[in-house]
């Protein structure tokens, strides 16, 4: 179990440097399409800004924005909004993840672009809500969270 | 002088594994393999995967090493019991027999870096052909990744999710009877 | 002599990744301790990943980033993307990995294999 | 070739149900387990669509992405796949209806995650039967793996630790295949099946023997194949019940059926006879016949001694593989769907003995004597299909690749079946003489188990003996198309 480290310099570079991690975490994402980077280590990155908190407020203060199970559900959440890009594309009259069929727009390469776009921000959802349920395993009991 | 730099970067990362097999303390284990990705991952950008390079220093010098330390905490990094003898013996010989059938294997290879081999005249240039007109996406990995074959990063963050419940199915509460 | 240090030499990398790979293996068989074999799997991974990343190498050409108004060669992007998925792959391993670790830890305090053979006496 | 989104349909509804398990199932009381089941139903009904579309128009096809294979990835059904399909979605849905109430028996408050596991096993294992993409097939094996591997963890004391040996295992495995994929790559520069088929041909043959090794030690440790069986025993002992009778009969059987698509449909038979692979398998094969056998009559827990004696059905089917005859082959596929059945019976009644009864050991079966009347049967008529008793399922399968070994006049192989044989014989009559002849306790409690439980037992039992029944026009008009051409 982890315990909070009580420090005003802490609790004063906590929201700072959450911000600039997610900012971080944004550019990366975004600028995948151009650099190396995209959905996976982006959703590190938000995992990481969503861990710290927990490191310096404690697990009670953490749990109560963001839950073991709320993270696993996020987790989902992520990876059902690839899937459901996937399935709108088949719906549409293409097949599977064929982004051409979304309705954005007239230029087809322009469509994909925002296809993968939507499908990397899905990843970083799913990753960085993966990354928080497995860091709260090691850190606390989440056996002990109440009823389903 | 690229090629030079790679051929040093094979001798350390080398030297690392040796190192990481043959300690006994934990957190130097966690350490040595912090130093091994970093260097790993040094190498693969040099040997022109910027995207495999960001994602494996991600991992392994950052997530991984994060989550090994967060499992030190609770136990004694000293107490690494050493298997008998005859185990470790025996342990060398699927390692042995595997390293046997990839040098033979990597033998048939060409040489590294050759420019004439299947993998580089076959697909690889209908990819960097076509991926920005396809996709209007100049970074060819992501165009790959997200979109021709897109399939694979689904079931990729299907498989991320199944970590994720894997923590709530295996950690039990306290009052569970089946304790 | 000058011959195979010249073999060696000029295959480097794949070397390496026999190298890795063997170490891997040994590791994950030989050792009770659970962390260690870990370790292994992850040397035995990153062997993988060397393998299709050197693959891709082309000593003529650049990282798979196409800039506007440069006609230089590429290095092969599909293992790459592939390897990303791989990379993924092999923490996702490692979180299910943890989650039972931290429960072997609860059970019995340690992260080890036991003395005897686990199963013989039931649940 | 008819192109379909069939194939990609039947895949998303097990996907997509896991998906939605794992955002409501927390917030809806019960909702998880009617999910489950309903999509376990639907993924059944579309199977056996699959499998109709199939016969009648030949292979279905689905290029994903909206890019032509070998550029994207593509779906690929055919008469095979679409057998596999139906096994798959059938027996999962009978096993985890059947085992419903032994989930909330023994994963209570763990419902949401077990359910979500569960049908994304499912889900794996059926793309790994209709990929057409070796990457691909490499990802669905990880996620039908990992799911494996939590539901393993989640039994009781003990069972992390077998969780973590198949977890070491077997992600080496999947490692040892992947670099096998590598190997393939580098000597033809692509990934689908149907190229790889078409370029392996004139591609340096060295790396084509060592990419074909790899991969089948690589899946030879997914599916048990002795010696790489270690993680199997201890993991379907330790298990939870519901997990070990959804799991058994089919991960290590799918992994068999994905080793005989790589081989045969990429490889082709030709180049498999030069490269020694077919002659390992079929001597690895005899070996787990025997070696399973041999350790199932000594075991003297229930659900252990099954998983050893799954190690030796297995080995049936490699040596059916590694002969390469049409016999040989037609055994090794009718001998993964009556295994799955068998195992589906065996394994759900081990749950009801071990929930119901508190019966772990096979000497202590003795207590459902003639208060499980219709578990007993059901248990009967699996045990006497493992012995290979006519007309049941199990003796044709074996049958066939007994004829096989003979055709082929290996003399070796067929005392391997003969051993395997008489040690089945010994380890199901031990089960059935504690079932029928042991003096039962007094204070056991009476009545069956669950009726669901009981209830699937039942017709999974039936469909061991309607496959024995209808062996031959399941042969002539199902099996004996769907095979790769082979030798005589």
């Amino acid at each position: 179990m982890i315990q909070p480290f009580d420090s005003l310099m802490l609790r004063t570079l906590l929201g700072p440097s959450v911000a600039a991690l997610q900012l971080f975490a944004l550019y990366v994402l975004m600028h995948g399409h151009y650099s190396p980077g995209g959905g996976f280590p982006a959703g590190i990155l938000l995992a990481a800004s969503m861990i710290l908190p927990l490191l310096v407020k404690g697990r009670g203060a953490a749990w109560r924005t963001l839950s073991p199970r709320g993270a696993v559900t996020l987790t989902a959440a992520g990876v059902l909004l690839y899937a459901l890009v996937g399935v709108a594309s088949l719906l549409l009259g293409g097949t599977m993840l064929d982004y051409s069929w979304l309705p954005f727009g007239d230029d087809v390469a322009n469509r994909r672009s925002l296809g993968i776009l939507l499908i990397e921000v899905g990843v970083t959802i799913g990753v960085a809500g993966a990354m928080v349920s497995i860091f709260y395993s090691l850190a606390g009991d989440i056996g002990q969270e109440g009823g389903d | 002088m690229i090629l030079y730099v790679i051929k040093v970067l094979v001798v350390l990362l080398a030297v690392t594994a040796l190192a990481v097999v043959r300690v006994r303390d934990l957190f130097a284990l966690v350490l040595l393999l912090s130093v091994f990705s970093g260097l790993f991952g040094t190498l693969l950008a040099l040997m022109g995967a910027p995207d495999v390079a960001f994602t494996e220093g991600v991992v392994g010098s950052s997530v991984s090493t994060i989550f090994f330390m967060a499992l030190l905490w609770r136990i004694d990094p000293l107490a690494l019991t050493r298997a008998s003898v005859p185990r470790r013996l025996v342990s060398w010989i699927p390692a042995v027999a595997i390293g046997a059938l990839l040098l033979y294997g990597v033998d048939a290879l060409p040489v590294f870096g050759e420019p004439t081999a299947p993998p580089t005249t076959y697909l690889s240039p209908e990819y960097i052909d076509r991926a920005y007109g396809d996709t209007r996406t100049p970074n060819v990995v992501t165009a790959i990744l997200a979109d021709y074959r897109s399939f694979d990063t689904l079931i990729e963050a299907t498989v991320v999710l199944t970590a994720a419940l894997a923590c709530l199915l295996v950690l039990q509460r306290k009052h569970d009877p089946t304790v | 002599m000058a011959a195979l240090l010249d073999y060696l030499v000029n295959r480097g990398p794949y070397l390496l990744f026999v190298v890795l790979a063997v170490l891997g293996v040994y590791l994950m068989t030989s050792h009770r301790n659970y962390l260690k074999a870990m370790v292994g799997l992850y040397l035995f991974q990153a062997s993988v990943i060397l393998f299709f990343v050197a693959i891709a190498f082309r000593v003529d050409s650049s990282i798979p980033i196409l800039v506007p108004g440069r006609t230089i060669t590429l290095s092969n992007p599909l293992p790459h993307a592939l390897m990303l998925t791989a990379i993924v792959v092999g923490v996702a391993t490692l979180g299910v990995a943890v989650a039972i670790l931290r429960r072997i830890q609860a059970e019995t305090g340690s992260i080890e294999e036991p003395r005897h053979e686990a199963g013989e006496s039931g649940r | 070739m008819t192109s379909s989104s069939l194939p990609i349909v039947l895949y998303a509804v097990p996907f997509l149900a896991a998906l939605l398990v794992a955002v409501v199932g927390w917030y809806v009381r019960g909702s998880a387990r009617v999910i489950a089941v309903s999509a376990m139903a639907m993924t059944a009904t579309l199977a056996a669509a699959v499998l109709a579309r199939v016969m009648t128009e030949g292979t279905l096809y689905t290029p994903l992405g909206g890019w032509p294979p070998p550029l994207g990835i593509a779906l690929v059904v055919d008469r095979l796949g679409a057998l596999m399909v139906v096994l798959v979605s059938g027996v999962a849905s009978l096993t985890v209806t059947g085992s419903l109430r032994h989930v909330s028996q023994e994963l209570p408050g763990r419902e949401t995650p077990y359910y979500s596991c569960v049908l994304l096993v499912t889900a794996g294992l059926i793309g790994i039967a209709v990929t057409g993409d070796l990457f691909n097939l490499f990802v669905h094996l990880e996620v039908a793996s990992l799911a494996a591997y939590a539901l393993v963890a989640a039994g009781g004391r003990g069972a992390p630790r077998a969780a973590m040996a198949y977890l070491i295992i077997g992600s080496a495995g999947a490692s040892l295949y992947l670099l096998g994929v590598g190997f393939l790559y580098a000597a033809t520069g692509t990934l689908n099946m149907a190229d790889e088929a078409r370029l392996v041909a004139t591609a340096d043959p060295r790396l084509v023997m060592v990419g074909t090794l790899l991969i089948v030690a690589g899946l030879g440790v997914k599916m048990a194949l002795f010696p790489l069986h270690a993680w199997m025993p201890a993991a379907y002992q330790l298990a939870p019940a519901a997990a070990a009778s959804f799991m058994a009969p089919l991960v290590t059987k799918v992994s068999a059926y994905a080793l005989i698509r790589v081989l045969f449909w990429v490889h082709g038979e030709a180049l498999l006879r030069t490269g020694g692979a077919l002659e390992i398998l079929a001597w690895a094969g005899a070996a787990a016949i025997v070696a399973g056998g041999a350790l199932a009559l000594v075991e003297a827990d229930l659900r252990r001694m099954l998983a050893y004696s799954s190690i030796g059905q297995v080995g049936v089917v490699m040596l059916g593989v590694g002969l390469a005859n049409t016999a040989g082959m037609t055994g090794a596929v009718l001998h993964i769907a009556s295994d799955a059945l068998v195992k589906g019976v065996l394994f759900l009644a081990a749950g009801i003995a071990l929930l119901r009864f508190g019966v772990s050991r096979v000497d202590d079966l003795n207590r459902l004597r003639g208060r499980a009347p219709w578990t007993g049967a059901a248990i009967t008529v699996a045990g006497l299909s493992l012995v290979g008793v006519p007309p049941l399922a199990g003796f044709f399968g074996k049958w066939y690749v007994l004829s096989g070994a003979l055709q082929e006049g290996r003399w070796m192989f067929v005392a391997a079946l003969v051993l395997g044989g008489l040690a089945s014989i010994g380890y199901v009559f031990r089960i059935l003489e504690r079932l029928y002849f042991a003096p039962a306790p007094e204070h056991s409690p009476p009545g069956e188990g669950s009726w669901l439980a009981v209830g699937a037992c039942l017709v999974l039992a039936a469909g061991i003996v309607l496959l024995g029944v209808a062996n031959e026009s399941v042969v002539s008009t199902l099996v004996l198309p769907a095979l790769p051409e082979v030798g005589p």
